[in-house]
């Protein structure tokens, strides 16, 4: 479904990709893995369309996509949850809401998919018309992922969701996302948090200073020697 | 550290090309200002007026009556059989004016310039004159600094800030206070100035001459030039209850004030105006029938009485012709006249603008009051000033600003108005 | 007391205006995060159509409103798309001197267009007086103040409820994530400046009955409504209201309390305090002001 | 190479030291001063804009400079190459009133506050006549001489504000390289960084802003002795003193050494022909120009003339690669930008 080749990238002058490469199908979960500053963050960036790939190339259903505006991202249904959440936080939050549902506005379906989004997160129907910025983090966090549902995700693309959380609301987190996935959404997961991870994924990738390092079932990354020493191994 | 030798190399290459550029510039601005030509039947004189920027409205007026005098003079067969060229520098400010008059001054051609309509400009473009020895005459700037300096070359004339102020004393004791039925020493005026060179030079005046004059109950009112409102001092006027108000004020302030005057129902026993915004037309086309009554002592304008002011015609008719219009202020008029009275002087050397010649001839030179096409007689006191010209009070009446005061320049009396219909 | 009365009176008069000049302002400053040197040009030409309009044709101001304001906010679409956007992604100093660069085009094709002269419109209603207890103003003042602050009160509405609003308020507090949740950002960056300008269109037209214009008439107004938008607060709609008003009555209480002469130092001296002592603004700021510099 | 580097610097300070030798042209001189007397402020603007700091009142300073040393002369008989040292420390003390809001501000928003500072000045100039003359201004006395920096022609002048600039210039080096220089610039592209490595940037900061404002005010006052009249209108002008220098160091390139004097060196001229060209024409029209060529310029290279040569120089280097992959691709010339930009999130 998505698919990324080979793509580098730079903020100014220094280089940040220097060659990732990963592919995710229809639905299920997928882990991105890495280090810090490895570069797992800057490739949803690219992915999304607000970073332009140096090289490589983005293909989504098969199209092209590597040049295409982000909005044009959005409405194709590759959707990005950026890495600390990012609300508008002077909105509310049924506003922040609207707004990701902003590309399929026309549908006139807005108002329906409010509703799932409430269905799936009551606490925010209670808090609707409170600003987003005065929420607690893990509310803020289902603010964000809320936001990106409205926009009908065929790919929904998380950033550090569990960045800052307590570990219960960690836990229910992964428990929403698999729902999510179960629904026929690709869900495209970055984390720090490699063990968690890799136990609601499907797939994963590791990403180390920019390249693609390893790729595979999330089975086959907790039994590879790699993931072993680096990241579980301790 | 071996990045920043590298850096630094590139640097000092760079510097060294900005360094050649001031080298390279003089010699190829050289080229372009040896290409101008000298020949022995005109007479060059430098001309500096601000046609740009925020004093492009009456430079542009000044140098228009220049321009016509130049014209006329030249169809006329020019000054000693000579043609006159006048070399312009459009000079926003005083930057501008001092760089222009270093460039005309460095042309070998050109002794003698004329100018500038701002006092300030004016400083600014004599002194490079006057310091490299050549003749500067200035024929609208009002401001006493200019002829007060002790230049032998630098002459003006027009009137300065001082006849304004006291013609302005002698109308209020001589006429105003019989009409307005108190004696002087009870009238309480109100000068409102902007704080340009040109409202605080005239105030400065004002106030000696007022003490002068005898009146007690004189005070200030400063409001800064650039306002776009000006309730607060209205509203101090108000407050102040004076019997008149004198006003030095640019164009939009002089109609931003007579407006408010209106609106606050400021009740006046009369309001003179000190040239400037209020000679201008658009202060009647703002102020309509609010304006007729309003006093205004400035240069010459064109309802005047025409034996006092002889070429008037001629000049309104050429004026008229050229830009389609009435001159907007008196301000061509009288750069008019004073370029006449400069040719008139080049007559007189025999088309030589040697300094000194000049000098000695301008000294030398007398006219009667009445004579020139501004009224004004011509005789240099001893700071180079014209102590011969003179400003006249005229009052709004329908859309004409009409000399009334003294009586050898009026056209008619003065008449009693209620200043802003009120 | 009177005189206070007075003095309040005209000065909120004023800042009626200078809160619309402001409103557009800051929309074009916390939307499009543009330092516009040239908004007081923007009023200028305003002023100037309304004085052809009612010399040329004998429309009245309040008609010719409604032929200006939209050519305006026309004329500010043409400047985002065309000379703005281009730098979006320069950084702001860049930004600055083309707005500068802007005004000074604007000011001297005003010059070269129509000379130096001052021109007054003349509209006889808008000179008519109206007093109450002794305090008076034309009507064409009050008309200007009442217009301001429907505008204000009406954009401030536009901004809270309805969806262009929203994205606009995102897009000033965030503009990378709105274009990242499928905001077309640069369409709404057409529509902030189109906005802002129509609204310094408006307040062009409003003052032309009691304002001369001449090509240096709005270069005044630039840094006052800068000085609002920052005493209000940076994207904040009912601050910059507040802060005109608060602003213009400064003005006339420093001109008439200690020295008209002195009324701009009040204005710039109330400025750099409010800067220094609540930078986000009297009001706070509804965006994160951060983002065009402040801390 | 550093000692060719050396030579061809030394040989083109001599060149420009033998300009009058070339010309004797008042007028070509006089826009040889002029042209010095920019590079100087435009090169003391700049010592801020290393730290990314965007001052838009340098006329503040050049104002307090131009004050002093007139009304020290006139008023009080001081000879004026004392008057330059003390309208440096005037300069200097007048700028500790903006200490605050430099260090509590960022971006656009010190600069309005800069702007509002020299505005207000200038109405104060105007405001405190005992002192100032208002607006009439103040008109140094003719008298010549050396030791009143006073003659009839341009060569002597020519030979001051060239040594004051390259002195100026020197000082500007000397800081880019020096160690403060360093965290300057460091603090341009990061400041919360640099500060967390224990430099004490707010210090930095108002260091480079006395400096500035001191090297301004001293050109402020050769300005003043030069120009011999002195009043609100112009030494406080906005456009000509803190536009004009912000546009000269934009347009050579902001925060490197060499952009503001190749700035200063081409915009100059460039106004003053324009002014001369188009003169008598339809009055306004040279403003058209140069406004639309302003637009242009700052378009066209919006990293400066320095940086649009460098990366010439870059493109023709074998090791080139492709630049600008990142919209938001902040150059070393505008190291602001991250800090006042709205997708500086990141930092």
């Amino acid at each position: 479904m998505l698919q990324v080749k080979n793509i580098s990238a730079y903020y100014g002058d220094a280089q940040a990709l220097e060659n990732v490469s990963l592919a995710v199908s229809e639905s299920g979960v997928v882990a991105l893995l890495g280090p810090n500053a490895a570069g797992k963050s800057t490739t949803l960036r690219v992915i999304s369309g607000i970073l332009p790939a140096a090289s490589g190339s983005v293909t989504f259903n098969g199209e092209d996509i590597t040049t295409a505006s982000p909005q044009e991202r959005v409405e194709l249904g590759l959707v990005h949850v950026p890495e600390g959440r990012k609300l508008f936080g002077t909105l509310s939050v049924e506003d922040n809401l609207l707004l990701g549902g902003y590309c399929g506005r026309k549908d006139r379906k807005t108002g329906s998919r409010l509703e799932r989004v409430y269905e799936r997160f009551p606490k925010l129907k209670e808090r609707r018309n409170q600003d987003a910025g005065l929420l607690s983090g893990g509310e803020q966090q289902m603010v964000a992922v809320g936001r990106g549902l409205m926009a009908q995700p065929k790919v929904l693309m998380i950033d550090e969701m569990s960045l800052g959380l307590a570990p219960l609301i960690v836990k229910q987190m992964f428990s929403l996302v698999q729902e999510i996935a179960l629904e026929g959404v690709c869900v495209l997961i970055v984390e720090q948090h490699v063990q968690n991870a890799l136990a609601v994924s499907h797939h994963g990738f590791i990403i180390e200073s920019g390249v693609t390092r390893v790729a595979g079932t999330a089975q086959e990354l907790m039994e590879s020697a790699l993931v072993r020493e680096s990241y579980l191994g301790h | 550290m071996g990045v920043k030798k590298i850096a630094k190399r590139k640097l000092v290459r760079l510097s060294a090309l900005g360094v050649a550029t001031v080298v390279a510039l003089p010699l190829l601005m050289g080229c372009s200002t040896a290409a101008s030509s000298s020949s022995s039947d005109s007479i060059k004189i430098g001309a500096f007026f601000p046609v740009s920027g925020s004093l492009a409205l009456l430079g542009e007026e000044s140098w228009r009556g220049v321009q016509i005098a130049t014209d006329l003079r030249n169809a006329a067969g020019g000054v000693a059989d000579k043609s006159i060229e006048m070399v312009f520098a459009d000079v926003p400010d005083v930057n501008a004016a001092t760089s222009e008059a270093r460039r005309l001054a460095s042309d070998s051609d050109i002794n003698l310039a004329v100018g500038s309509y701002s006092s300030g400009l004016s400083l600014a473009a004599s002194e490079v004159f006057a310091r490299g020895g050549s003749t500067f005459v200035e024929l609208g700037a009002v401001s006493e600094a200019i002829t007060d300096r002790d230049y032998e070359n630098v002459f003006r004339f027009n009137p300065a800030a001082g006849s304004f102020t006291k013609l302005q004393m002698r109308f209020i004791t001589e006429h105003l206070a019989e009409e307005l039925g108190k004696p002087v020493s009870e009238l309480n005026v109100i000068l409102a100035h902007e704080d340009s060179a040109y409202g605080q030079s005239v105030a400065e005046n004002a106030v000696i001459d007022a003490a002068e004059a005898g009146l007690v109950n004189f005070s200030l009112e400063p409001y800064n030039a650039k306002s776009t409102d000006l309730s607060s001092t209205v509203l101090r006027l108000k407050a102040k209850a004076p019997d008149i108000v004198i006003a030095v004020s640019y164009a939009a302030d002089a109609i931003l004030l007579g407006r408010q005057i209106r609106d606050n129902g400021l009740q006046l026993g009369a309001f003179i105006g000190t040239g400037g915004g209020h000679s201008l037309k658009g202060f009647h086309d703002a102020l309509g029938e609010a304006a007729d009554g309003v006093y205004d002592v400035d240069f010459t304008q064109i309802h005047v009485n025409e034996e006092f002011t002889p070429g008037i015609t001629e000049f309104t008719a050429a004026y008229e012709e050229r830009y389609d219009s009435l001159p907007a202020s008196g301000h061509a008029l009288a750069n008019f006249t004073g370029a006449n009275l400069l040719f008139d002087i080049l007559e007189e050397t025999n088309g030589s603008d040697d300094p000194e010649e000049f000098r000695q001839a301008a000294q030398n030179f007398k006219l009667e009051i009445g004579t020139t096409s501004s009224g004004w007689g011509f005789s240099l006191n001893e700071n180079n000033q014209n102590e011969l010209a003179d400003v006249y009070v005229m009052q709004w009446n329908g859309d004409q600003l009409e000399t009334v005061w003294p009586e050898q320049a009026a056209i008619r009396a003065p008449l009693p108005a209620t200043p802003f219909g009120v | 007391m009177n005189l206070l009365v007075q003095t309040l009176v005209a000065g909120l008069l004023l800042g009626g205006v200078y809160a619309l000049i402001a409103v557009g302002l800051n929309l074009i400053f916390g939307v499009v995060k543009i330092i516009n040197f040239a908004h007081g040009e923007l009023v200028m030409i305003a002023m100037y159509a309304t004085f052809w309009m009612w010399t040329a044709w004998s429309l009245s101001p309040y008609i010719s409103i409604f032929i200006i304001t939209p050519l305006m906010f026309g004329f500010g679409v043409l400047l985002q798309r065309f000379i703005l956007q281009p730098m979006q992604n320069s950084s702001p100093t860049i930004k600055i001197f083309v707005t500068l660069g802007l005004s000074v085009l604007l000011q001297n094709l005003a010059l070269v267009l129509f000379g130096g002269q001052y021109r007054s419109t003349t509209f006889p209603w808008a000179e008519q007086n109206f007093s109450v207890l002794g305090v008076t103003a034309t009507y064409g003042r009050i008309t200007a103040f009442l217009v301001a602050i429907a505008l204000v009160i009406a954009l401030f509405y536009l901004m809270k409820k309805t969806l262009t609003g929203k994205v606009l308020r995102a897009l000033a507090e965030d503009r990378e994530t709105a274009g990242l949740i499928g905001i077309p950002v640069k369409k709404y960056y057409l529509v902030a400046m189109g906005l802002g300008t129509a609204m310094a269109a408006i307040a062009g037209v409003l003052i032309g009955p009691f304002q001369s214009v001449f090509p240096l008439a709005g270069a005044h107004f630039t840094l006052l409504a800068f000085v609002v938008v920052v005493l209000g607060g940076l994207g904040n709609m009912a601050g910059s209201l507040i802060g005109g008003l608060f602003l213009g009555a400064v003005e006339t209480l420093a001109g008439t309390y200690i020295d008209p002469a002195l009324q701009q130092v009040a204005v710039f001296a109330v400025f750099i305090i409010v800067l220094l002592v609540r930078p986000q603004g009297i009001f706070g700021g509804s965006a994160r002001n951060a983002e065009v510099g402040l801390k | 190479m550093k000692k060719k580097s050396l030579i061809w610097t030394l040989g083109l300070v001599a060149a420009a030291g033998l300009v009058p030798v070339f010309t004797s042209d008042q007028y070509i001189l006089h826009v040889c001063v002029m042209i010095l007397i920019y590079v100087g402020v435009t090169v003391a603007w700049n010592i801020l804009a290393f730290g990314g700091i965007l001052s838009l009142g340098h006329a503040a300073f050049f104002g307090i400079g131009s004050y002093t040393v007139a009304i020290l002369y006139v008023k009080m008989d001081v000879n004026p190459w004392l008057g330059i040292l003390a309208a440096m420390v005037t300069a200097a003390l007048g700028s500790l009133l903006l200490a605050v809001p430099l260090l509590r501000l960022r971006g656009p928003f010190f600069a309005l506050a800069t702007l509002a500072f020299a505005e207000s000045l200038r109405l104060i100039a105007i405001y405190a006549v005992p002192l100032t003359n208002g607006s009439v201004g103040i008109t140094t006395p003719p008298t010549q001489g050396f030791a009143l920096i006073s003659f009839s022609s341009r060569e002597p002048y020519y030979y001051i504000v060239l040594a004051m600039a390259l002195i100026a210039i020197g000082i500007s080096i000397w800081i880019y390289y020096s160690k403060m220089g360093y965290h300057l610039r460091a603090s341009a592209s990061d400041d919360e960084a640099v500060r967390a490595l224990g430099v004490r940037t707010p210090r930095l900061k108002l260091a480079a802003l006395v400096i500035s404002a001191a090297l301004t005010g001293a050109f402020g006052a050769f300005a003043a002795m030069y120009l011999f009249v002195i009043d609100p209108e112009t030494n406080f002008s906005t456009p000509l003193y803190s536009i004009q220098p912000a546009l000269n160091g934009i347009i050579g390139g902001m925060g490197t050494v060499a952009g503001p004097i190749v700035g200063a060196i081409v915009m100059t001229p460039l106004g003053e022909w324009l002014r001369t060209t188009f003169s008598g024409t339809t009055q306004g029209l040279n403003f058209v120009i140069y406004g639309v060529a302003l637009i242009i310029i700052v378009r066209v290279m919006p990293g400066g003339i320095v940086s649009g040569m460098k990366k010439l120089y870059r493109r023709f280097r074998p090791e080139n690669r492709s630049d600008g992959t990142a919209p938001d691709a902040s150059g070393p010339i505008q190291p602001e930008q991250e800090l006042a930009n709205s997708e500086g999130g990141r930092s």
